[in-house]
Order: C-alpha cells, then sequence, then structure tokens
C-alpha cells in the first residue's frame, strides 16, 4: 500500500522552543490513523505543517511520493488536505452556508455564486451528519459544538483525500460523535486518509487502524492499534509511570474559604453551587463548554453573573471586579496563557509583578529595580529556566510561562488559587514540577480550584471533584468516589 | 449538547441578508424624511437641476467610497485618497492641458493607472512591509500630496487651458443622466455585484471577518489584498479626472481632505470599522445621504456652520446603532441557541 | 543579543539618534539655524504637537487613538473667543477652556469604553462633530483683542532672552507625562492593556476606566493647547488647530510607539516631534518648500514600522537557513 | 494605581490653575488694552532725498502660494524688486492660514530680509511675528489683505474702500436693471478686504436710489473654488428669483461663473464683481458675465516692492502725506494709517477685455 501522505524528519522550533524534532510517519489511502500525545507533545504544530501553516525547519512532506513544499495552506489544500482545527475558525460575519463554501463556491454560467446551489449543498451536509443548522444564518452566535459540526461540514465539502482532525469531538455529544464516525468511515472506505487526533482513547479504537504516538515534540512509535493496549499508551505518551505525575500530599483541610452559591448566567451556567476549604484542592471536571473556565471566571469576577453570590472568608465579594477579588486574596490562573495569562511582548519581570506592581512603589513611583529583585525572587522559587528578566516572556518554553504565571499570582500571596488548566501545553517534566507545587501549597493551607479537562490530572490531584455538565453541577465527588468512569458518566449524562 | 439539536428545527428570526437589508433600509429611509422635509419647504429642492447638482456632486464622493469600502471591508482603510485624488487630477489636468487633442478616455484611463499605482504602493506596504493600513496610507496621505505640491509648485491649471470636450464631460449627459453620475452608478453597482456575488468579493468579507481563519482557510490573502487597495487607489484617481472636468480648475490641494468625508460615507453607509460586513452600494448610499444633508442644510438656509457637525453626529449616531443592532442580535442568538 | 545591544538598536534609540544629528547638522551647516531667536521660534512651533503628543502617546500605547484632538482644540478656541467677547476674565476662561477640553474628551472616552464602539470611528466622528461646533460658536469669525500680558507671556521669552516662556510648560508636562508612563503602575499597567487587554484584565487591572481617563487626559491637554494656541495667534478661530492630529499621530508613530499599543517610549516620542519641526524649520531656512517636507514625513512614517519589521523578517530567514545547513551537515 | 493617578491629575490641575491666576485677578474683555505689543518704531525721520538702496532683500508672503490672483500680484513685485536691483524672495503656504504664515515671517526674519511684504491671512495673528520682524528692522509693507495697522510700515490698497464698493453696487444696479434679489458671494467671513467692501455695499443699498434692490444672503466661499461653486449652487436653490451675485473675489466670480454658464440659470442669473480677465474671458464671451471690475494686480505688487524700498531707504517711514516715486507708476503720497491707494478699478466688458492680459 502507497503512502498517500509522508511526514519525513521533520523539525519545527518558534524561538528557543522546539515544537516538533526529527518527525516521520506516513498516512495510506483508506486509512485512519491516530496521532497521540500529551498537550504539548507537538501534535497541532504536525497538524499545521500539513495544513500548510507552518512550514518545516529541516525535513519534508510528501503527497504520493512527491516533495511538496506548502507555501501556504491554499497549497495543501489544493494538494487535497483538508484540515479541522482544534479552535474554530469560522468567519463570524458570513452566513454558514458561506462558510463551508469557501473557496469553492458553486458558480454559475457568469461565474457568479450560486447562493441556491450553495444552500443546498450546506443542507445536504448536514443531513449527512444529522444535524439542523439554517445554512443562511451568520456564523456568528453559534455555539461551539455547533461551530465544529460546520467545520466538519466544511472538511467534508472540499471532499479531500487527507482528512486531518485535530480534536474534533471534544465538544461534542454522544449521539454527533457517531455520526460524524459513520461520516468519517464512509470517507475512509471511499480511499481518503484520515488523521485522527483525540484524548479519548475509546473513540481511538472505535475508529483507527493505527497510531502514531508523540512525546515532547518526538515521534516514539507508530504501530496497528489493535497491538496497544490503552494503558500502554498512555505510558508511552507519559513515558513514566502515572503516580509519579500526581505527587499528591495529605493536607489538613481548614475552614470554609470559598462560598459559591446559586451562580447563574443566562446562556452559560446556573445555578451553581459549591464551597472550597482551606488545604483543599478542588477540582472543576466536565466537557469542554460545559462552562467551568466560565464559572471560575465569574467567581474572579473577570466576567459578570446574572444572579448569585460568592462569598469569599465570609465576606460578599464585589461582582464583576477582579481588582477587588485580588485584593481579598484570589489569584486566577487562566486557561489560555496566552491570551489571559500573560502579556506575551512585555519582559518577564513586568508579568511577575503586574498584578503587584501598586504594592511594590514607593510614593506612587517605581524605581531602583524593585521589580526585578521581586521577579528574580519568585522565578527563583519556581525555578524558572530563563535568560534575563527582562525578556519578553513570549521567549520561553510553555512550561516556563506556566511558571511565570504562577509566580505572578503567588507573588500577591494569595488565601486562594483558581488554577484553569494548569498544565495545558506544557511538558511531562515541568508538569510534574506543577502537580508538586500545587499540593505543597495546598499542604501549607492554600485552598486551590483547579479546572482541568485531563482526567488523571484531576483524579490524581483532587481532594473533591465537581462536575459540570452543560452548566450545571452534574455531580460532587469526593476523592474516594472518584473514578474515569464515574467523572465521566457525570460528565456527559450518559454511560461513556 | 444534545438539546441544541432540539432547538435548531427553528429558523431564525433574522436571516443575514434579512439584517444588511435593515441596514441600509435605514439610511434610505433617512434620505427619504430628509428629501421630503426639504422639499416641503423649498419645492425647488425637487426641481430638475436641484436633483442634477446633488447627484453630480454626490458622483465623486460615492466612487471614491465604493473603494474605501472594499478596503474597510478587509478590515483596512485607505486614508491616502485624497491625495491620490489631488495627484491624478493634478497629472491629468496638465497632460490635457499640454495635449488638449487627447481623447476623453485617454484622461480616465490615465486617472485610473495613476491611482492603481499608487494603491498598489499601499497595497504592497501593508501586506509584505507588514505595517498597519493605517500608518501605510497615512505616510502616503502626505508623500502623495507633497508629490504634487512639489510638481504643481503652485501652479493652478484653469479652465480655459483645459480642452473643451474634457470640461463639456462633466455636463454631458447621456439620455438625461450626467456622464459624472452614470459613472458613479456603474462603479458603485459594479463593485456592489463584485463584493456580493463574486468569489473574490466574498474571499474579501472572509479576510474582514477572521483575518487568521482566512489565512488558514487557503485564501489569497496577499492577491486579494493588493486587489483592494489597486482598486481603492485606482478609483481614487478616477475621481481625480472627475474632480478635474467637474471643476475645471485644478491646483495642488485638490481633494485635501477628503479622505474623512469618504471614510464618514462609507461609515455611516453601514460598514464596520473592524471589517467583514456592509456593502458598497451601503457606502454608495451614505455618500448620497452626506451630499443632500449638505445641499439641504443650504436650501433650508440653516447655518452652513451646522453641516459638519451634524455629520460627526450622524457617524457616532451610525456607528452606535450599529453596535447597538450588533448585540441586540447576538443576545437574540444566543437565545435561541441557549439551552440553559 | 545582548540587552544594551537590543536597547541601541529600538527605534526609539535611532530616532533620538537620528534627531540629535539633524539638530547638529542644521546647526552647523543652516545659517541662522542655531541662534537663539530660532530656537525660540522652533519651540513656538512644536508646542502644540508636544503637548498633544503626550496623551496621545498613552493612548495609542494602550492600542487606541484619538484623532478628534485637532478639533477639540479648535473647539476650546472659539469659545475662548466667546467668552472672551462675553465679558468673562481671562483667569477664568483659562480653566474653563481646560474644563471644557476635559468633557469633551470624556464623551470621547464614554463613546469607546462605555459603550465599546470603534475608537477609530468614534474619533472620526468627534473629529468632525467638533470641529462643527466650533465653527457654530464663532462663525468663521476671529475674536482677536485678548490682553497683551497673556498673549506676549505665551510668546515671550524668559527675561527677554533665548528660552521661550511656554517651554517651562512643555518640559513640566513632559517630565509628568514621562514619569507617569515610565516609573509608575498606572504606566505599567498602559503597556498590558495594549500589549493584550483581556490579560490586563485578568491581572485587576481597569481597563475601560483606565482608557476613559486618557481620553479625558487628551482632551484636557487639548483644551489647555486651544487656549495657547489662542494666545500665540491672538485669534480665537473655528479652523485653529485643523489637521493637526495627523501631525501628532506621525510624529507619534515616528517616535516608535506602535500603532497596536504595548511598545513606544515618551523620549522616543519627544525625539519624533522635535526632529520633525527642526527638519522643517531647517528646510524653510534654506528655502526649500514645505512640500517637500510632506515627502519626508510621510517616508519617514511608514520606514518606521517597515524598518524594524523588514529587519526582523531577514533575520528570521539567515535563523531558518542556519538551521537548515546544520541539518544539511 | 488610580490613587496615584489622581494625586497626579490633581496637582497637574492645580498647578494650571496656579498658572492662571498668578498673572493678575480679573483682566476681561473691557479692561484689557491690546495695543501693549506695537513695536515703538516712532521717532525716525524721513529723508526724501534719501538715495534707493540696491540689492535690497525683498520677500513676498502672499495669503497662499497657489492661488492665480497672488501670482499675477507677486510677478508685479518681481519686476519692480529687478528695477531696484533687489533680491527677490517668493514664500507662502498651501493653505490660506494665519499659524503657517507666522512661521514663513519667523524663517524671514531669520533670513535677515530688509522688506517682507505680506497679504495677511489674519489681521491680528500675524502681528506679533510682524513686530518681531520690525523690531529686528526689517520693513513690512502689507498688500492686498491688510495686517493690523499698528504692525505694519505700510499698507498698499488696491482701490479705496469706499470707491470698491460704490462701483460693485452699481454694476449690480444695472444688471439687475433697477430692481430684484441679490446675493454676495465672499471670500472667507474675516476676509479684512471683502467685509469692508460688503459694509460699503450695504450702506450704499441704503440709499434711496437703490431701494428695490434686496441683498439676500452674503455665502462665503473660502476663496476655495470648490466650495465657492457649491455655494453658488446653493445661492440659485434658495432664492428662485435671485437676478445677481455679486462676488468680490477672483475664485468666487470664476466659480459662480462657471456654475451658471454650465447650468440652465445661464442668461437668467448674472454674474459680477471682482475677477481676473484671464479667468473671466471665456464667461465674457459666452455671455454668462457682461461686466466686472479689477484694478491691475501686478501693479499692486510692484507699488509694494517700491514702497518697501522706499522704506528701506529712509525715503519715507510711513507717515501721512510723504511722497517716493514707484517706477513707471509714478508719484505716490501716503494716506492716512500709511494707507497707499493704487489708483481706481477697470471695468472689463466683452468689448475691451481682450485688451488685458492678466
Amino acid at each position: 500500500m502507497d503512502a498517500l501522505l509522508e511526514v519525513r524528519d521533520v523539525t519545527k522550533s518558534f524561538g528557543a522552543v522546539a515544537a516538533v524534532q526529527g518527525v516521520s510517519f506516513a498516512l495510506h489511502a483508506g486509512e485512519a490513523h491516530a496521532l497521540v500525545g500529551e498537550n504539548g507533545a507537538g501534535k497541532s504544530t504536525i497538524v499545521k505543517m500539513l495544513a500548510g501553516v507552518h512550514r518545516p525547519d529541516t525535513g519534508t512532506l510528501a503527497v504520493d511520493g512527491a516533495e511538496v513544499d506548502f507555501a501556504g495552506p491554499a497549497d495543501a489544500k489544493a494538494a487535497g488536505i483538508a484540515v479541522i482545527y482544534q479552535e474554530p475558525t469560522l468567519f463570524p460575519d458570513l452566513s454558514v452556508a458561506e462558510n463551508i463554501a469557501m473557496g469553492n463556491q458553486p458558480l454559475t454560467r457568469l461565474r457568479q455564486i450560486d447562493r441556491r446551489a450553495m444552500n443546498a449543498n450546506a443542507e445536504r451536509l448536514f443531513t449527512r451528519l444529522g444535524v439542523r443548522i439554517d445554512p443562511a444564518r451568520p456564523a456568528r452566535g453559534l455555539s461551539i459544538a455547533d461551530q465544529q459540526l460546520v467545520e466538519i461540514a466544511k472538511a467534508l465539502s472540499s471532499e479531500a483525500r487527507v482528512l486531518v482532525m485535530d480534536e474534533p469531538t471534544a465538544a461534542l455529544s454522544g449521539v454527533e460523535v457517531d455520526r460524524l464516525f459513520a461520516v468519517t468511515r464512509a470517507l475512509r472506505d471511499e480511499g481518503a486518509a484520515i488523521m485522527f487526533i483525540s484524548h479519548r482513547f475509546e473513540e481511538i479504537t472505535a475508529l483507527c487502524q493505527r497510531v502514531t504516538i508523540m512525546r515532547d515534540g518526538r515521534h516514539v512509535c507508530t504501530e496497528p492499534v489493535a497491538d496497544l493496549t490503552v494503558d500502554d499508551m498512555i505510558r508511552r505518551m507519559v513515558g513514566r509511570d502515572l503516580s509519579a505525575l500526581y505527587p499528591k500530599q495529605e493536607a489538613t483541610i481548614g475552614e470554609t474559604v470559598l462560598e459559591v452559591e446559586g451562580l447563574s448566567r443566562e446562556g452559560v451556567f446556573r445555578d451553581v453551587s459549591f464551597t472550597v476549604r482551606a488545604g483543599e484542592i478542588v477540582a472543576l471536571a466536565g466537557l469542554v463548554g460545559a462552562g467551568r473556565s466560565e464559572v471560575m471566571q465569574a467567581v474572579f469576577g473577570v466576567d459578570r453573573y446574572d444572579s448569585g453570590s460568592v462569598r469569599f472568608l465570609g465576606r460578599k465579594l464585589k461582582p464583576g471586579s477582579p481588582r477587588a477579588a485580588m485584593a481579598a486574596g484570589m489569584g486566577l490562573v487562566p486557561e489560555d496563557r496566552r491570551q489571559q495569562g500573560l502579556v506575551m511582548e512585555l519582559s518577564i519581570e513586568r508579568n511577575v509583578t503586574l498584578p503587584r506592581s501598586r504594592a511594590l512603589a514607593k510614593l506612587g513611583l517605581l524605581f531602583g529595580g524593585v521589580e526585578r529583585r521581586e521577579a528574580a525572587s519568585w522565578t527563583q522559587q519556581l525555578q524558572t529556566r530563563l535568560g534575563r528578566l527582562s525578556d519578553p516572556v513570549g521567549t520561553l518554553s510553555g512550561g516556563n510561562q506556566q511558571k511565570v504565571v504562577l509566580a505572578k499570582w503567588l507573588a500577591t500571596g494569595p488565601r486562594l488559587l483558581i488554577v484553569d488548566e494548569p498544565t495545558r501545553g506544557i511538558d511531562v517534566g515541568t508538569k510534574a514540577e506543577v502537580h508538586r507545587l500545587l499540593s505543597t501549597l495546598a499542604a501549607r493551607g492554600l485552598a486551590v480550584v483547579m479546572v482541568s479537562s485531563e482526567l488523571p490530572e484531576v483524579l490524581g490531584m483532587a481532594d473533591r471533584i465537581v462536575v459540570l455538565r452543560e452548566g450545571h453541577v452534574a455531580a460532587q465527588l469526593t476523592r474516594a468516589e472518584a473514578t474515569e468512569e464515574s467523572v465521566m458518566y457525570a460528565a456527559m449524562g450518559q454511560p461513556s | 449538547m444534545t438539546a441544541a439539536l432540539v432547538t435548531k428545527s427553528k429558523r431564525p428570526a433574522l436571516s443575514a441578508g434579512g439584517l444588511m437589508k435593515t441596514r441600509e433600509l435605514g439610511i434610505i429611509l433617512a434620505l427619504a424624511i430628509l428629501v421630503i422635509f426639504t422639499a416641503v419647504n423649498h419645492p425647488r429642492f425637487l426641481s430638475g437641476q436641484s436633483i442634477r447638482d446633488i447627484l453630480l456632486n454626490t458622483a465623486i464622493l460615492a466612487v471614491m467610497a465604493a473603494g474605501q469600502a472594499v478596503v474597510v471591508i478587509t478590515r483596512n482603510i485607505d486614508l491616502s485618497v485624497g491625495s491620490v485624488l489631488g495627484l491624478s487630477a493634478f497629472t491629468v489636468a496638465t497632460m490635457m492641458s499640454t495635449n488638449p487633442d487627447l481623447p476623453m478616455i485617454a484622461a480616465l484611463l490615465v486617472g485610473l493607472a495613476v491611482g492603481a499605482v499608487a494603491g498598489l504602493i499601499n497595497g504592497v506596504l501593508v501586506r509584505y512591509g507588514r505595517v498597519p493600513a493605517l500608518v501605510v496610507t497615512l505616510g502616503t496621505l502626505y508623500m502623495f500630496r507633497g508629490i504634487t505640491y512639489s510638481w504643481a509648485g503652485g501652479q493652478q491649471v484653469n479652465a480655459d487651458e483645459l480642452p473643451r470636450h474634457f470640461l463639456r464631460f462633466a455636463n454631458a449627459s447621456v439620455l438625461g443622466v450626467p456622464w459624472l453620475v452614470l459613472i458613479a452608478v456603474v462603479v458603485v453597482g459594479g463593485v456592489s455585484v463584485l463584493m456580493r456575488n463574486y468569489r473574490v468579493g466574498r474571499e474579501l468579507y472572509a479576510m474582514g471577518s477572521s483575518p487568521q481563519a482566512a489565512e488558514l482557510a487557503g485564501i489569497r490573502v496577499a492577491r486579494n489584498l493588493l486587489g483592494a487597495f489597486l482598486l481603492s487607489g485606482a478609483l481614487a484617481g478616477l475621481a481625480g479626472v472627475l474632480f478635474a472636468a467637474r471643476f475645471g480648475t485644478v491646483d495642488a490641494s485638490a481633494g485635501n481632505g477628503y479622505e474623512l468625508t469618504v471614510v464618514a460615507a462609507v461609515v455611516v453607509g453601514g460598514v464596520a470599522v473592524f471589517g467583514g460586513s456592509g456593502t458598497v452600494w451601503g457606502a454608495g448610499l451614505g455618500a448620497l445621504l452626506l451630499t443632500v444633508i449638505g445641499s439641504a442644510l443650504a436650501v433650508l438656509d440653516i447655518n452652513q456652520f451646522w453641516q459638519q457637525a451634524i455629520v460627526g453626529a450622524l457617524i457616532l449616531f451610525a456607528i452606535c446603532a450599529d453596535r447597538l443592532v450588533a448585540v441586540r442580535i447576538a443576545r437574540s442568538l444566543r437565545k435561541r441557541d441557549s439551552h440553559v | 543579543m545582548s540587552e544594551v545591544r537590543r536597547r541601541l538598536a529600538s527605534w526609539d534609540s535611532i530616532i533620538i539618534a537620528l534627531t540629535v544629528l539633524v539638530l547638529v547638522v542644521a546647526s552647523v551647516g543652516v545659517p541662522n539655524f542655531g541662534t537663539s531667536r530660532n530656537f525660540t521660534f522652533l519651540v513656538l512651533d512644536l508646542m502644540p504637537i508636544v503637548l498633544v503628543a503626550l496623551p496621545m502617546t498613552f493612548i495609542i500605547v494602550t492600542g487606541e487613538i484619538d484623532l478628534s484632538v485637532a478639533s477639540t482644540l479648535g473647539l476650546t478656541s472659539s469659545l475662548m473667543g466667546w467668552f472672551w467677547n462675553n465679558g468673562l476674565s481671562i483667569e477664568t476662561i483659562i480653566p474653563l477652556c481646560v474644563l471644557v477640553g476635559a468633557m469633551l474628551g470624556a464623551f470621547n472616552g464614554f463613546l469607546v469604553t462605555g459603550l465599546g464602539l470603534p475608537s477609530l470611528a468614534v474619533t472620526i466622528g468627534t473629529l468632525a462633530l467638533y470641529r462643527g461646533l466650533a465653527f457654530v460658536v464663532l462663525g468663521d469669525g476671529a475674536v482677536a483683542d485678548f490682553p497683551w500680558n497673556y498673549t506676549g507671556w505665551v510668546t515671550g521669552t524668559i527675561g527677554g532672552g533665548a528660552v521661550p516662556n511656554v517651554l517651562i510648560l512643555i518640559v513640566a508636562l513632559a517630565l509628568i507625562f514621562g514619569v507617569v508612563l515610565h516609573a509608575t503602575p498606572f504606566g505599567r499597567s498602559l503597556y498590558a492593556i495594549g500589549a493584550n487587554a483581556q490579560a490586563a484584565h485578568f491581572s485587576g487591572i481597569r481597563v475601560a476606566r483606565t482608557k476613559f481617563w486618557l481620553y479625558v487626559a487628551s482632551g484636557a491637554i487639548a483644551g489647555l493647547v486651544g487656549v495657547l494656541w489662542t494666545l500665540r495667534y491672538s485669534s480665537a478661530r473655528a479652523d485653529n488647530g485643523s489637521g493637526l492630529e495627523l501631525a501628532v499621530v506621525a510624529a507619534v508613530l515616528l517616535g516608535g510607539v506602535s500603532i497596536f499599543g504595548g511598545r513606544g517610549t515618551l523620549p522616543g516620542v519627544l525625539a519624533g516631534v522635535v526632529l520633525l519641526a527642526a527638519l522643517q524649520n531647517a528646510l524653510r531656512l534654506q528655502d526649500v518648500s514645505g512640500q517637500a517636507l510632506n515627502i519626508v514625513t510621510g517616508a519617514l512614517l511608514v520606514l518606521s514600522v517597515l524598518l524594524p519589521n523588514v529587519a526582523s523578517s531577514i533575520r528570521a530567514t539567515w535563523h531558518r537557513r542556519r538551521l537548515r545547513q546544520a541539518a544539511a551537515s | 494605581m488610580l490613587r496615584t493617578h489622581h494625586r497626579l491629575l490633581t496637582a497637574a490641575s492645580a498647578s494650571l490653575l496656579v498658572l492662571g491666576l498668578a498673572a493678575c485677578g480679573g483682566t476681561t474683555k473691557d479692561s484689557a488694552s491690546s495695543d501693549g505689543g506695537a513695536a515703538a518704531q516712532t521717532g525716525a525721520s524721513a529723508d526724501p532725498n534719501a538715495k534707493t538702496k540696491e540689492g535690497l532683500k525683498i520677500a513676498f508672503l502672499p495669503k497662499q502660494l497657489n492661488n492665480p490672483y497672488s501670482d499675477v500680484e507677486t510677478s508685479g513685485g518681481k519686476v519692480a524688486v529687478g528695477e531696484l536691483k533687489g533680491e527677490y524672495k517668493l514664500v507662502g503656504p498651501n493653505d490660506a492660514s494665519a499659524s503657517s504664515q507666522v512661521s514663513y515671517i519667523n524663517t524671514l526674519i531669520q533670513q535677515q530680509q530688509d522688506v517682507i511684504v505680506v497679504a495677511a491671512n489674519d489681521p491680528n495673528a500675524v502681528c506679533p511675528s510682524l513686530n518681531q520682524a520690525r523690531q529686528a528692522k526689517i520693513k513690512v509693507v502689507s498688500f492686498d489683505s491688510d495686517a493690523s495697522k499698528d504692525c505694519r510700515d505700510a499698507f498698499i490698497n488696491q482701490a479705496t474702500t469706499q470707491g470698491i464698493g460704490e462701483s460693485l453696487v452699481k454694476m449690480a444696479n444695472e444688471l439687475a436693471g433697477g430692481e430684484g434679489e441679490i446675493a454676495i458671494l465672499s471670500a472667507t467671513p474675516n476676509a479684512t478686504n471683502q467685509n469692508a467692501w460688503i459694509e460699503v455695499m450695504k450702506k450704499e443699498l441704503a440709499k434711496p436710489e437703490y431701494s428695490k434692490l434686496k441683498l439676500v444672503k452674503t455665502a462665503y466661499g473660502n476663496d476655495d473654488d470648490q466650495k465657492s461653486f457649491q455655494e453658488a449652487q446653493g445661492l440659485l436653490q434658495s432664492y428662485p428669483k435671485l437676478k445677481v451675485i455679486v462676488s468680490p473675489t477672483t475664485v468666487g466670480i470664476a466659480a459662480a461663473s462657471r456654475y451658471v454658464s454650465s447650468s440652465n440659470y445661464k442668461g437668467k442669473v448674472a454674474i459680477t464683481g471682482l475677477g481676473l480677465p484671464n479667468q473671466m474671458r471665456e464667461y465674457v464671451k459666452d455671455g454668462t458675465v457682461k461686466k466686472f471690475a479689477l484694478w491691475n494686480p501686478a501693479d499692486i505688487g510692484y507699488l509694494a516692492a517700491y514702497a518697501g524700498a522706499a522704506l528701506a531707504s529712509g525715503q519715507i517711514t510711513g507717515k501721512q502725506g510723504e511722497k517716493f516715486t514707484a517706477g513707471k507708476l509714478g508719484e505716490y503720497t501716503i494716506g492716512a494709517d500709511g494707507e497707499i491707494v493704487l489708483g481706481p478699478p477697470t471695468e472689463f466688458t466683452a468689448q475691451n477685455i481682450d485688451q488685458f492680459n492678466f
């Protein structure tokens, strides 16, 4: 069997960070091929190289055995590669049908766009996927699941020979996933090559023939799925025993620090109540789009909420004011490090001291390297690997960036730390360090709320698990009650 | 997310097309009210000559607004149009005064070419120099104007130096419709159709709606962007020829400060400054509305000094209205999709 | 690259060096440039631009823009004439005009932060609105009979020497703005807002409120400049300062402030203003027309953004080529 | 953070207040005397027999550069400076604004010119700079549009204000056939000349012999071709019974004529005023314009250059009654307030227009 698409020894680095190093594998016609690895293992970089977004620094791609050099996504598209990205990439102002047809709209004889045919085509694709979305409505305002479905329809419409899907199912319900798989299998059987990226092993075993495993930007192995157990895969992904990753320390649970009661925001979450006590790590679990981050952002005040209350250390917290939350002793390490956690263009020291600059100022002025001393002390405590404190924080690797965010909030001396996906996109070693740090802090009496999509992390770290489903609390589980199954069951509302 | 499947069956109350229509409808309504009010007080406002004058005055602005709308839809801006108009008007006027035998079409082509080159320079700097459009076109606003000034050196081309046929072009008409107006209608109509019904037009909307997604979708962003700036420049160049023919007197300051009026027409016409939405014919209507306001104020004998203030208030009103509508629609869409 | 080298290679140090170079060359090479009287003229000519550029720098650092400054100047100038004609004392009028400027700025700020409208569109709107109102207030007329001790102070020099009185004001305000931008928590927050407003919000910075006050400051300074302009030319007119907004934005961008926000320094901006004013002055003394200066201004503006971009993409190409060579060997 | 900010704001506004209040308490329009800036340039006495100096540096600063009328004026100045064996220089802004004129005056001071011949865009705004020039021993002659009389040495007046106002009304009356509506299309509303002429016109119109003429509106075209064009349109739309547009500015009359000649108002509405024969020839020939007037602008520049040279040579000081000779134009006497009147305006009609080329 000839390889439809080959990745030959590619390397790609961003600044000092090597995202992919010497990776090779092949996709065959009529094959569904899984690409697995932890967050930050380099999967998305591979996807972007296949899509023509990134050019490999070294190494090449080959289609039908011939080397290709994609100057941009148009070339990849022309070569028959369609990509569904992790984050939807729709045009909010255009109609759903236009989004799907962009680039190969059906034309009338005058080379004008045939809107009727375009809408009908979209309608047909949605029927095939078994969903109903009005093709004429604008893409703006679609729910995440619907956006993902439009993305899938878009990829299907291009009749590509290679279909790359980067976590397409993260926001979908069981029924929708089944439909997607049925369509995908049909495509595969027609001779297309599918590259499938997912964190759900049951999906991989259900759909794929072969699996390529990556770790820290390197290729680990490519083997038939049938030859590996789930445990094998995890071991190869992680490269070490799971228990070492989650160094949970015993902590004495103290008095209640945070009480969230009946928190609601229209269209996002409703009637969410839970408490967090000192020394406790509470995990917020659930599917993407279940409203976990939104709840915690409302608690911290970066988002508003419609009703309910947040009590912190016995006092009602002013809604909609991160400043009040900070002053009361709360910190939030947000989900999106690049957009929310750090100011990439600013230096490391400015980032570390950003929430603290008022406290550091004397007579309202910041003089004589006071910020640098503060930043130096915290980055050292967290063993951050960096060049100079005056370098832009964007030059650091993901793990070290996350340490800077942690340093920034630990420097404020919080009583409650909210960490949202604290180990997303960072290497395994740093991951363990972050986990150890959180455990140590909890043991010292800090209350921690951890939002995480990684079940092992949730199970390994949390004292208590609050599971959200579609914006409300589906279950609260103690450490003893929690298993993968029980959490997933609560998160999906059905046996998984 | 199963509930999403259930609620999706409802047809949306406002489709994308319907939304856009309401926006232009607002301008037409405002125009109608203004015209009727003025005409009731001054019936001569609706005389043939008066309508002719308004349309002639709109023509130049509308041609430039069409080009500007395309650029703004791609989430860029072209502040250099006033200077390009000046450069083109002076080039063409000088050319026609030294070569009075050249046909009108030569003047039009030269104007278009001068503008196209200027637009291309803008486009190349924006795309390949990765310099924001605001900075590039602010820079070329100075540069093109400076070139015109240095070249003209205080000279002026007067009506009596220009060939008859060139000047007559501004007033001559086909079937009672002046050439100028005809050109404006063809330009606005043509660009509207291009933007609405052709792939390249939809790609330009897509680029403005989400630049990253446009790159990922394999849209030829560079080509399209150069095209948009080239079009804006070329139309400003064309406007320069029309300007020279209409006003007969051209000096280096022709079209000074026009850029703000053009941007105002586009914004009032419902094109969002952050790209992706609005229509070219809406921008044309915006140009008409601004001109009618000017004429109506003169006819109603309202202190002409109010004109600029009213234009400013209108811009603010237009963007506030767009914002409110957007918020309301976002809310209604979310409600429809939500199940919580 | 070492930190020192990076500092030296940054655009604002290049522009400062260029400014010093132009000043030196002009003093030596252009007759009458280095005289004390010319210094006075130079300072008076750049006064409105430099003062308005101070708050404009803040606003652009936060990623917004204020194109209405020149119209605010015109409206306060008009009002100044109107108040004066209506018998108010000049001592009342001056603070009143600054207050009116602040209110006009607050209106901009409200539209941008309260309603969340794009600042470019808002301030193009108020550019037209405020200028229009200026004409409504004073028409095309001019009010000229301001008291000599005030007009004379603005055009005069300290003790009749070379240092213009307004230079004290310029230096004082530049110092205040410079210290606030570069050595206070408030200044730190401006860069954070401009580089990433969301991250700033997540760090407890009150983004909207901060921007609102910047517009107020911009309006107040524009109002003050309206007063100074009126006194300098002893002429309150509605069209005073028209077109100044583009000159100010050009100077700020030339000084190395990024139009996308988050980057730039006040010394760079000051150098940008001085560079443009000195070039203009020197060229005029050489009987080079002001027209040629338009071309220079435009070119400098584009180059100020273009050159760093070109340099960085060349560096990136070299980097990739080195990697490929390393992989090949 | 914000508290600091507040503190700084407060400090800044407080210092502003102090600055404002420090000078003195309560200066209002009524209490202020605005003549403190006038340069003391008296005492010098004229020597009518002094030799005219050679090599004088005489600089012309018109309202703006690209204005055909100014071009004609300054071309006369250039001829005169040539005759005087001086150094001629022409500088000026691209826009007719007072502030850019000030910068040019400053430059001329730096360049140590001997004479500045200026057409002021704003009589007051250029004053402080002109006085600085005079302190630097530069003679200042204003032409075309006067600066305040306390900041220039002499003013070349194209004709007496009274004379121009009268002849404008006379022409309008003839063209209107003795009765009907007339309108004025002026330059900027604060243009010194035009306003003075319009004042006289209004006084004339109040006389019994013009009682049937009605001035319905004064519009302003800002000496901008396009603006004037549109203002002419507006006048005709608003006043259907309009018989005559009087435009006492060359830009306005050309624009109005061009509009009327290309519209169906041609032949129904008459245009008159002050215009350049070369610009107006076309409209006179096609019948749009029957009659208009102007002095020879080149002579203004010519006279201004000679007046400047006479001042710089010490032959005159600008006092009333002093006499000097201006080349081919002959001898002139300085009138009140340093005014030198060129002479009566010429009326142009289809019969005589071909004799003039400017």
